[in-house]
């Protein structure tokens, strides 16, 4: 039986990393998608006492299936409150919320975000959906967690358009603006695990997923990326964890894809 | 007695949606009024300015039908089920037309709409300080949002987003009565603020009820009949979005209509089948259990998961 | 199972309340926590600043107890029962000593508690406007209220003013769970928004329920439990206000209070009766019993307007 | 039985004055006291179609019982909406309510009402409550209607404190302020109607009611009250609607004063 679960793929591998991110008794903004199985996953590991709160308002949310959605109607039922929309994010705003996810087309090397448009904002050559929450959360929660694809050109030197603030240029500018949340505290994509260092707010490598070489992360990085002293493989995850996201998780493969 | 409002989606739509006006269109993801939607697009209405906190199909829909000039919003997309290609088209491509987007965040309009609904002329916040959304604006150039140091001496700045009062919104709800008194439960989204910024609302509605069943429970109320024009009730009006308590999202829909809508030739075949070639929503339901059949229309109806009772005495 | 905050008035008081706090009242007229309030005279807390959008008797009992120095609120008495007494001596008479009240509106107190809740530092009104609510100002000066002109060019001012987060607030409501998810019906009043606005809440209710119940109807809650630190199960803790669902107004007790409140010894007696000489509320409810008789004490239960129920489902 | 209902009081006759100010199809926002049972009286006669709104946010009620306070419980069952004061007074700061009733320690020539104090603010003679809603109903109602008694240290020159604008020092000053609302459209006192002059927004006397003079009217007043023209008596109520009043708006007397 044990082996069904050893062959954990990279999309398995970056939430089992987000999971690893979330401390009990954290309270967690969540989208769909792999941040919400990160959270569910830390869940039903190593953070039982966590509470999940959707942006559409949903808080502490007991869905009995796996939401599609943030809207998604299960969401309701159970849940300790169902606000709206305003509520959601506000919380966020005010900086009551632990932890949010982001994600994006790109990122930069100091972890500015863009949801808007690839090329000049006026005449796009691809415009994306835009911020929706992704900038009220990056400036309100105390700390994010972004995950993205590792491409190169989704990791480059700038974004083209910043729609939600990372740390600028790096160094003490994000202080300057008195957000109350703190950025992003990892980015996680499929082929590693980045920080950012402490002065200068530049992203640098912690750790490579396995199978993937600190190489192949350095050519699919926009710029010169540093890594850090004491780089190392992420840990592989536990087969039982693998389970318990497959199985508990998304019991119907409504995000996990198949090998 | 009260005058009543209930009146046809084709009624609403002509008596009080007019080209170039300046419309709320309610719904996050989910309750959206697609009956109302619909009969706009049937009704070729021109140059409206959009104004909703994230915009879905539905929007998609108004863009590529040529309906819309502008749009004033944090988000148009589909969510999982991917991008919203007409809106994609219009702003790369100009496709049906070009299409002017005036970006904000999420939580920013919900703030823009909550203070016009309270008459409060604009809101400070931390929400796209620094960002490129702050530098860059469309058609509103200074009046988008302002930068201004905080004059209670916290020494930061914040920024400025003007309140809004569209002319006109319409949304979709689980009940209303004939006075148009809304009742909504559930996941709210960008309910109740978004409707309550508008100057006139057009309600659509799984079901008319009594405004002593309104009475029963007016907690749930989430708009006084007071702003609203028209009651349409309208059975499935949400399809194939999810409506608390009455039905499911419905998938395959939804992802009929992302495939489809990736060329300009096939979104134009899955509009004429579902849109220009009916006249109501009773056709469009009837051409859905003739599709899809009668099981999967039954299946997308809500289990029961009712809530206990309280008690409003004294 | 996360950690339980059930714990005794006593216990919540002592824990949470210190001398010199800024602590939000909370209850518009009905449904205040009388079974706090008093915990907090007994317990001789000196050195509050209260902060509410109107207050009653318990703002009244907390002032003549000599438990405040300074009040933001927007009114204070006892609608039609009467004067606040207590706050009159206070501020005419330096009875039992000096009160300073900065005085808003019952719309400004709101925006500035619903602004502290969103995190938005200040809000724009055009309350207060021209009025000597602007003109004057008791310690807060320059950062009472701010006239500024519309930076959005109307050409009009509007007064800005200061968002509200206090330190500490306490509530009363029908039912809440052991994690603080609070659920309120009926009447709300400044619910929500003034207890939201609050860095740590208190809050006594007529029940506490299992987090299960608090699920089946989840739009009823007005109050996350993550800003609750305590949770006090008080049955008849708004007496003599009335609690939607549960009991009504005690008029002639409540006119008991003005008379004998007329005067610094009356009042004096008054809490000696039902306040000091009284350890907790099961002996007020005891003593209430004893001093009135079962049969008024059942009078004042509420009788069934029990609402309908609505579906969750999906 | 009729005669039983013509010996009508001054209270009574302010309420009547009051109910006639009320046009059919408005929203209204009322507090306790005379201002409601002149809502309820034009409920019950010339205005069946009026909505009623309370600043706790109860909207269109339909009390079984005479409300002893804007947040009796009788209020939220069978109303339209209840909803809280952010919304009571919300729909009024918008703009969107029609008529608000007002009351006062003081009340100018201008129409300026005092809720605050009398004497210095600082340190006050007389210490009233304050605002509350007042203010807000004052600068945000269509027009208002102010209930007072007519006392002279009740009806000032000048007020010792504005607590709710009228039209300040009269002319076209309230204009200024852009308002959403009108300002006091009457003031019914117990001896008379007072309006205000279109051009100098002075209170003048429109009409005294049964039994009272004008002299002893101006006598009560602060400053020389101006009369108009068509200075009339007050049309004195029918018993009929004295009936319905005290038999139907306060059946157990909670408002209405015996003889």
């Amino acid at each position: 039986m044990k082996h069904k679960y050893t062959n954990f793929t990279q999309q398995e591998m970056m939430a089992v990393a987000a999971a690893r991110e979330i401390k009990d008794g954290e309270i967690v903004i969540i989208g769909t998608g792999l941040p919400l199985l990160a959270a569910f996953l830390a869940q039903k590991t190593t953070a039982p006492n966590i509470i999940t709160l959707y942006e559409s308002g949903a808080y502490d949310c007991k869905p009995v299936r796996t939401p599609s959605s943030v809207v998604d109607s299960v969401l309701a039922p159970g849940s300790a409150q169902t606000a709206s929309l305003l509520e959601g994010l506000g919380y966020v705003h005010a900086g009551d919320i632990d932890v949010g996810f982001l994600g994006g087309a790109q990122i930069d090397k100091h972890g500015n975000l863009n949801t808007q448009v690839i090329g000049d904002y006026r005449a796009p050559k691809v415009r994306f959906p835009g911020s929706g929450g992704s900038n009220d959360i990056g400036v309100g929660c105390k700390r994010t967690i972004v995950m993205m694809a590792h491409l190169k050109q989704r990791f480059p030197e700038k974004v083209d358009f910043i729609t939600t603030p990372g740390f600028f240029n790096g160094g003490k500018e994000r202080e300057t603006y008195g957000f109350v949340g703190g950025g992003p505290s990892v980015v996680i994509s499929n082929m590693g695990l980045l920080r950012f260092d402490a002065e200068t707010r530049e992203m640098y490598l912690a750790s490579y997923h396995p199978g993937v070489s600190i190489e192949q992360i350095k050519e699919n990085t926009g710029w010169d990326l540093k890594v850090a002293k004491d780089v190392h493989e992420t840990e592989p995850p536990d087969p039982e964890v693998i389970r318990i996201l497959r199985d508990e998780c998304d019991p119907d493969g409504l995000y996990l894809k198949k090998e | 007695m009260k005058v009543s409002k209930v009146m046809t989606a084709k009624e609403a739509v002509v008596k009080f949606i007019e080209d170039g006006s300046n419309l709320m269109v309610g719904g996050f993801f989910h309750s959206i009024s697609h009956v109302l939607t619909h009969e706009i697009i049937r009704q070729k209405k021109k140059g409206l300015t959009i104004f909703a906190a994230s915009s879905n199909e539905h929007t998609d829909q108004l863009i590529g039908a040529g309906c819309v000039d502008r749009i004033e919003s944090s988000y148009n997309g589909l969510e999982v089920f991917g991008p919203s290609y007409c809106y994609r088209r219009a702003i790369e491509s100009s496709i049906p037309h070009k299409v002017e987007i005036e970006d904000y965040t999420n939580f920013t309009m919900m703030a823009r709409f909550m203070a016009g609904s309270l008459g409060i002329p604009y809101v400070p916040v931390n929400s796209m300080k620094g960002s490129d959304l702050l530098r860059h604006t469309a058609w509103k150039g200074e009046n988008k949002a302002k930068l201004m140091k905080d004059p209670f001496g916290s020494g930061f700045d914040h920024v400025l987003v003007p309140a809004l009062q569209p002319e006109v919104g319409y949304f979709h709800v689980q009940r209303a009565d004939k006075e148009g008194n809304c009742q909504m439960w559930g996941i709210l989204g960008d309910a109740p603020w978004s409707v309550r910024s508008c100057k006139k609302v057009i309600v659509s509605c799984e079901e008319i009820v009594s405004r002593e069943i309104i009475g029963r429970d007016p907690n749930r109320t989430i708009l006084p009949g007071y702003k609203v024009v028209a009651v349409v009730e309208a059975p499935f009006g949400a399809h194939p979005k999810n409506c608390q308590g009455y039905y499911d999202v419905d998938r395959p829909f939804m992802k009929d209509y992302i495939k489809k809508s990736k060329t300009a030739e096939g979104w134009q075949e899955f509009m004429d089948e579902w849109v220009y070639s009916v006249s109501d929503r009773d056709e469009y339901i009837q051409k859905y259990i003739n599709t899809f059949g009668m099981r999967r229309f039954l299946d997308l109806k809500a289990h029961d998961f009712s809530s206990s009772s309280v008690n409003y005495g004294f």
